[in-house]
């Protein structure tokens, strides 16, 4: 059974510590504002200048002044604040983001990765993915292990042009939890039922236990 | 100093003066502060070979919004600089794609925080400034770069800007401004970066005065021209996007 | 995220901590915005070898107020960074004076905008800037400057502080901080610059949530501790300055 | 009859134009507020941030949050904004104040002057002088035309550690309204009673009609 976007996105939740402040990146990443995190207490911040937002607006109450990275309208939790765009980078890059979680195309195993161009595209999806992969403390990717067609996503070195060099903290896919370690990636955890070999095969470089 | 008020007629009137080759940079993060009724104007106007910034040149979300990639299809713009030109799925085409693939409007990409930077750098007359952001990407191949306490920086440059549209929660006569939640985003710094700054404000425009100095998030000497935004349908609100 | 409220019990506790060679930002301008009770409090504290950023180094009006100076003469203060190390008429003998006449303490004059810049620069990631404040004079000897679309700029460095003691006028539990009128001035960007960041309070400390996110200031995450002013004699209050 | 400070500032305040913004150092210059500029509006601006101010509090009416640069306790007027310290000089930079009106030492005939540091002081007070003489529109300065001793401030060039160069419009002092011109000063105006002949020879270099 591998792990489903909601999983992952628990998985990751679990690597939070109290008190972090927490950038979540738009697709995959914003399921984590929704995620119980019990005794802990974290506050959330998106790169649009919004601190100490809480999960998606139930339908038919959404506040159209106020989005995520995602463009979903959320609710504010108390003791929040806005900025504008200048002072929330000043934020990210001042080194003020414990992590940012971000999806990704690709991570490799000297923690490169690439989630802004695809192949033989002209243009590319920036946003605020550069600025948070290289300040953020910590960058965890959310992403498929691999592609549609089979291909690995978790490889030696990045083919697509990469977002930052040599920040990846830890990437969760579908199959468990995994961190470069320079020479390849080493398995923190693995989905209910998928195997080190699974993983493996999986990875265009070496995964270790 | 409340004596002259900034409110002119309309949308129409706002933007009649902008020339052919103008720098445009156009507020908002998603739907919250954009200036639909700027841009509706400003491709009514019918400026040519414009250069226009703004986060993204849009029409990834339905319902379409007035956007770049509107001005784009009527042959307005020259060149976009954005940190998305492209969508965030790779199956999405944006209006503007196929404009920018066959080479009939040129863009420059640039990381989102370095976008928001260079327009405050602008406003701040800063001309230049170091980022650790986009070093070892492609896009700082073939540029200057700079150790600094062990750490390797991008020199990026200021992005000035002619005109800026905008779009306010609040204004008062004076031209102070106040954004509500997300609508902040880069107007303030748009409002800096520009030599004439055009606001389309949501709530009847206020005596100066009524806003509280400490209140400002924009302050009035950075602004020249405001309008109200009528009730639709006659003005264009944010609108709740379609699920995708 | 409000569980947890900043709020310490005293002065005194909240700089219990900061310790020797300790790089201190000191907001205010003029009296609006001095942390007059937590320099106090440093000046009991006694921590020593300190480089201690503020404006002025203070004491040219009466009645004299907590400021750098009291600490020079405390015998803590290595090195001032300020816009002014000396006073602006001629005649005056600022209590900082004879110290560094002597060279019993270190200065470093810069400009106010560029001081500005620094800080909000060191707290913003942006290692360096170009400015053109202070090119031609004698601060750029020896500098290096660089020529930007004709112009002759100076590059300056971020300012990087450990402690910020600020004074603000609101504050919520989670930070989150309001100044009065003139008292913001340099306080936000000692806010950003600095690892850990002390704000006296002039009003009781309200709830999180109870200030409107569109009406902060300064963001709760960059607050570290919070002590309401109590009145005078107690606190310490900005007060009439004698003429002179 | 020498001008009087008040009479300084009522001429230079002559000189202003309808809309634009007024930036007033410290000293003399703070007398400004107060000229009356019938149908004209000018909106003063205050390096600390304050954009909007009016005249000096009445005593006893102060508000000890209010202070303009010279920290004198001030009103605001309808319209007025506050800013923090860095988006007060992004202004000032940015090159927004129509003129800077500031006190000073020494003007010199290439339009460099000087009013930070006196001779042989270690230190000096810069305070927003350097930022706003290198991006105001406009320099105005206020001045005695003579040091006590009776030395001419206006020079050659300045032997004092200058502000900023090259960047002098215009000069008020007793004994008139003067324009750097490179070679010397030219006269705008002189104080009733006032000569060219006792201009010349109360300045170092060439005055001219």
């Amino acid at each position: 059974m591998p792990w489903s976007r909601q999983q992952m996105a628990e998985r990751l939740a679990r690597e939070f510590q109290d008190g972090w402040i927490v950038n979540l990146g738009v697709g995959m990443p914003t399921l984590i504002a929704d995620v119980p995190l019990g005794e802990r207490e974290v506050i959330f911040h998106s790169e649009n200048g919004v601190i100490g937002y809480g999960p998606v607006t139930p339908p038919g109450q959404e506040d159209l002044h106020l989005v995520n990275a995602g463009g979903q309208n959320v609710t504010l939790l108390p003791g929040a604040a806005i900025v504008h765009h200048a002072d929330s980078f000043a934020l990210i890059r001042g080194g003020r983001m414990d992590v940012t979680v971000m999806g990704a195309y690709e991570a490799a195993a000297n923690g490169d990765f690439a989630n802004w161009k695809v192949k033989g595209a002209k243009g590319g999806g920036i946003g605020g993915a550069m600025d948070l992969a290289a300040s953020a403390k910590r960058v965890f990717l959310m992403m498929e292990h691999r592609t549609r067609d089979g291909s690995p996503r978790l490889l030696q070195r990045c083919t697509l042009p990469i977002t930052a060099r040599g920040v990846v903290t830890l990437v969760a896919t579908d199959l468990g939890l995994f961190a470069p370690t320079g020479e390849g990636f080493a398995v923190r955890d693995l989905a209910p039922g998928a195997t080190l070999d699974e993983a493996r095969a999986a990875t265009a470089c070496p995964v270790s236990d | 100093m409340a004596r002259r008020s900034k409110v002119v007629a309309d949308f129409d009137a706002a933007v009649a003066d902008i020339p052919d080759g103008a720098t445009i940079a156009i507020g908002g993060f998603a739907q919250p502060g954009v200036p639909f009724n700027l841009v509706a104007a400003l491709g009514r106007q019918g400026a040519k070979r414009l250069t226009c910034i703004a986060n993204t040149t849009g029409g990834a979300h339905k319902p379409r919004m007035p956007d770049i990639g509107m001005l784009v299809e009527n042959g307005q713009v020259a060149k976009v600089v954005c940190s998305f030109t492209a969508g965030t799925r790779a199956s999405d085409v944006l209006p503007f794609t196929p404009y920018y693939e066959r080479g009939e409007v040129d863009a420059e990409i640039v990381p989102q925080g370095t976008l928001a930077e260079r327009l405050r750098a602008a406003g701040a007359g800063i001309p230049a400034f170091y980022t650790p952001t986009a070093v070892g990407t492609e896009l700082a191949e073939g540029r200057e770069t700079r150790v600094i306490n062990g750490r390797e920086y991008l020199l990026e440059y200021a992005l000035p800007v002619d005109v800026a549209l905008l779009r306010a929660h609040q204004a008062d006569e004076a031209g102070n401004l106040r954004f509500r939640r997300s609508q902040r985003n880069f107007n303030p710094l748009m409002a800096m970066a520009a030599k004439l700054v055009l606001v389309e404000v949501e709530q009847p425009i206020l005596p100066a005065g009524a806003i509280d100095p400490d209140d400002v998030h924009t302050p009035g000497i950075l602004v020249h021209r405001l309008v109200q935004v009528p009730p639709p349908p006659d003005g264009i609100w944010p609108m709740k996007r379609e699920a995708r």
